[in-house]
């Protein structure tokens, strides 16, 4: 009999790549990211499929609540939001390799395995290909505390992990602070003289160093 | 009462619809007379100046970046925090450390004078 | 049982390769910087799909699969933040958002 | 004297009644299946919708009653007896006003986010423990969801700002954007210790842990963690965008706000979900920390639901009608530089009491005492350092202050010279 858990799963399948597919072929920036955030929600989805409960509301904080924030708020401080052209040259070598890929995957993973329950025009390749209608193997139930395992396991057995996970959020954030910060004119201006004088203390002949000020200059 | 997952989309479904219903409920009762003042862009009057895209400070980005990661360093302790009461004591040390690189990234935000609104 | 709610593990892997795939088109394809960084995002979310599926099929009862997601997530944050970062960056100096664009370094 | 108790029990569960036997009703007229499952769930969607628009109607009256007392007005007063016809006269209004939309607006994103702010709000209803055995759904990490879906709002304001294709919304939905949500975090840091505490995040578990039941503490949280309950109540006013946090609708500066291009039922469905959502947040700090439906004395579960929300809605309604709005900076460093350390420092503390201190020894701790003892030193402590973290703060403050106005008193000295040299000439 068709499950609700079928309907389901197709349904987010068809939106979830739905939107994926506009992310990377819409022309306005701003309107991929919103199909992005459709995607993360999709996938969402799939998590509590897979019982994974903490991990669906995880995604929608981290991705949706947060990650796409940042996308947008990056849309928005570089203009040139519809493109003209939104791909390259080498869109359609890609495009081809990328469904290759695809195929490849599908072929690997084992497509006849795929045996939806009373979904029949789904089975079809299942049938096709004679092979065993199901895919043998038990799948035990989640016990109730995965969560607090988890919980142990990030101070416990991934202790060093989790450590590093806090190093490098304080390297994002030192990374990303030094990289996007405005800088006060002075402070430009301080920095191009240091550099000036220390490339003039680098080269004997003075010329070059005069050229190096010059072409920084150029790029503001 | 359930405990799973279903029921809340459900609900988003549901609550989806009815506002949308509200919506069509509204544009079948509501006057329609529009003009091209009343479609106009409002801005206090003046005759408004090109779209929308008015370049935007990095301040504001920094701010969503601030917020960004400790958002997710916050996800991550929600599942020490469920079992915190049977983990041995020395793990608050290791709880700590993160806690304080968490916080030693804001202050490096903070001297670089990220967190200034001007 | 060797399926929940009905639903085999085979499902799960091709969405989550088809997901990695557009995103891997995305990420190769796109003229926008930015727009390539969301291929990105794509791409570390089929992998996460794929861990969570893994786990929930294969090891259910050990946590390997969830702490490499939840570290999955933060370093998509992590990556994200720097990214953009150096795209806004780019940007001022350069005015464009065009990875092609970027050939001050090439000789 | 046991038939009282009967009659007594008989009225406390009498909303799980109620909805049991709605339930068992529905399923013997359509028999048991998944389908009937989806009835049931769909008719209790309605019903929870149906609260949150009935809570809207409710607390926008309260809304205005209580400001206007508090200024000395009388308030609503014509439509029908103490203005309570308002709340309809609104919605009749809002139906019925002719809805623009803005030629250079962006149509479907325009459209879809007011839609999606009110049924983001509504969905966040789904956790809430109306009473024992009351709720849309008992999830196990149902304090989590509350965060996690709160965030879904972000996204519906930045769509709002430049689906409207107006500077003003535009720039409106990002300050709001930038200021407001950096408030999520403290929330979001200050539910820790109150999951530290209850080892669970189902909300039912929450309130359990600060009753009697067997391995409760019998005592609300917030008499444990006064630093987390005061900085959750402040940032959740701040989150929800309430007065007086409520930049993104400051009108002497960004006109509006993000939806300054939004009339009738739009801008409605923008109002139902602040409300909506503030209402949450008073429940969900009653839960947290005035252990929600569950009351001292003999009350009905529902009314003490009912009446604890309201008090923390009457906190923000007393602070609405009292205080100043807040200026830009000192939001965003009332946010970053006092609420985020506070709240970090303030969970190594809670973490450090609660591995020296525990109540049951099966727990791994250094001294076992009754929940009496560990509620006094987990207070004191956090009042300590509530102490500390406001003498730092008004500390500094002055420094600042002396500082600024020191830099007046050189600058007025500077223009006297100035004035005195040229009036000399």
């Amino acid at each position: 009999m068709l499950t609700f858990s079928t309907v389901i799963f197709v349904i987010l399948a068809v939106v979830t790549l739905g939107a994926a597919l506009a992310v990377v072929t819409m022309k306005n920036v701003f309107h991929a990211a919103l199909m992005l955030v459709l995607a993360f929600f999709g996938v969402a989805g799939f998590y509590v499929l897979l019982e994974a409960n903490f991990f669906a509301a995880a995604q929608v904080l981290v991705y949706i609540g947060a990650i796409s924030i940042l996308i947008i708020f990056a849309v928005m401080l570089t203009r040139g939001v519809t493109m003209a052209r939104p791909n390259n040259e080498q869109s359609g070598a890609v495009a081809t390799a990328s469904a290759v890929l695809f195929v490849l995957i599908v072929v690997l993973v084992g497509p006849w395995k795929i045996n939806f329950p009373g979904f029949a025009p789904l089975n079809l390749p299942a049938r096709a290909f004679g092979a065993p209608p199901e895919f043998k193997m038990a799948v035990q139930a989640v016990s109730p505390d995965a969560l607090q395992r988890l919980g142990r396991a990030l101070v416990d057995q991934y202790m060093v992990a989790f450590l590093l996970a806090g190093v490098l959020l304080l390297l994002a954030m030192i990374g990303a602070v030094w990289v996007a910060r405005e800088r006060k004119l002075v402070e430009i201006v301080k920095e191009r003289r240091e550099m000036a004088a220390e490339e003039a203390a680098a080269a004997v002949p003075p010329a070059p160093a005069a050229e190096a000020v010059a072409t920084t200059d150029a790029h503001h | 009462m359930r405990t799973d997952f279903a029921f809340v989309g459900v609900l988003l479904v549901a609550a989806f619809l009815l506002m949308g219903a509200a919506l069509v409920a509204a544009s079948l009762l509501r006057p329609k007379k529009p003009n091209k003042d009343k479609a106009a862009t409002y801005e206090c009057g003046m005759e408004t100046v090109g779209d929308a895209w008015v370049q935007f400070r990095v301040q504001y980005y920094l701010f969503a970046l601030v917020f960004v990661l400790f958002d997710v360093g916050g996800v991550l302790l929600f599942p020490i925090a469920l079992a915190f009461n049977q983990l041995p004591a020395w793990t608050v040390l290791v709880i700590s450390l993160f806690a304080l690189t968490l916080l030693s990234s804001l202050l490096y935000a903070w001297r670089k004078g990220v967190l200034e609104w001007d | 049982m060797n399926s929940i709610n009905g639903l085999p593990l085979a499902p799960f892997l091709v969405v989550a390769a088809g997901l990695f795939v557009i995103g891997l088109y995305g990420a190769l394809a796109r003229k926008n910087a930015i727009a390539v960084l969301m291929g990105v995002e794509l791409m570390l979310n089929a992998v996460n799909l794929n861990l969570i599926a893994f786990w929930r099929y294969v090891a259910p009862n050990s946590s390997a699969g969830l702490a490499f997601a939840a570290f999955v997530f933060i370093v998509a944050a992590a990556e994200a933040a720097v990214g953009l970062a150096l795209i806004i960056s780019v940007y001022r100096n350069l005015r464009s958002v065009d990875p092609e664009k970027l050939d001050q370094m090439k000789m | 004297m046991d038939n009282i108790l009967e009659v007594l029990k008989f009225i406390n569960n009498l909303m799980a009644f109620v909805f049991d036997e709605i339930g068992k009703f529905i399923t013997g007229l359509l028999g048991k299946g998944p389908g009937t499952e989806l009835v049931l769930m769909i008719l209790a969607a309605i019903g929870l919708i149906t609260f949150g628009a009935v809570t809207m109607m409710a607390l926008t009256w309260f809304e205005r009653k209580i400001v206007a007392r508090i200024q000395d007005r009388i308030g609503p007063n014509q439509a029908g007896p103490f203005g309570l016809m308002l709340p309809l006269a609104d919605g009749v209004k809002m139906l019925t006003k002719e809805d623009i939309t803005p030629a250079n607006a962006d149509r479907w994103v325009y459209l879809i986010a007011p839609i999606m702010i009110a049924a983001f709000a509504m969905t966040s209803l789904a956790v809430i423990p109306f009473a024992p055995r009351v709720a849309g759904v008992n999830l196990d990490i149902g304090a989590f969801f509350y965060i996690a879906i709160g965030s879904g709002s972000t996204i519906a304001i930045l769509m709002a700002g430049w689906g409207s294709n107006n500077k003003y919304s535009l720039l409106g939905a990002f300050r709001t954007v930038a200021q407001l949500v950096g408030y999520e975090v403290p929330m979001l840091l200050n539910v820790l210790p109150v999951i530290m505490l209850s080892g669970s995040m189902s909300l039912f578990d929450i309130i359990a842990k600060q009753t009697d039941a067997p391995g409760g503490f019998g005592l609300p949280f917030i008499l444990f963690l006064p630093v987390s309950a005061l900085v959750f109540l402040i940032s959740g006013i701040a989150e929800v965008g309430r007065s007086p946090f409520d930049l993104m609708e400051a009108e002497s500066e960004i006109v509006a706000g993000f939806h300054v291009e939004y009339s009738g039922m739009k801008f409605a469905l923008f109002m139902m979900g602040e409300y909506v959502n503030a209402a949450v947040v008073s429940i969900m700090f009653s839960t947290f920390f005035l252990g929600g439906f569950a009351g001292p004395i003999f009350i009905p579960p529902y009314v003490w639901f009912l009446a604890k929300a309201f008090s923390i809605f009457f906190i923000f309604m007393w602070l609405r009608g009292t205080l100043p709005r807040v200026r830009v900076d000192q939001l965003v460093n009332l946010n970053w530089k006092f609420f985020v350390p506070l709240s970090i420092i303030n969970i190594i503390v809670v973490m450090v009491m609660s591995k020296l201190f525990v109540t049951f020894p099966a727990q791994p701790g250094l001294f076992v005492v009754s929940p009496l003892v560990y509620m006094a030193i987990m207070l004191v402590s956090g009042l300590g350092l509530l102490g500390l973290a406001l003498t730092l703060a008004s500390r500094s403050a002055r420094r600042e202050r002396l500082a600024i106005a020191q830099e007046a008193a050189e600058h007025r000295v500077a223009n006297q010279a100035f004035a005195t040299a040229q009036t000399g000439k």
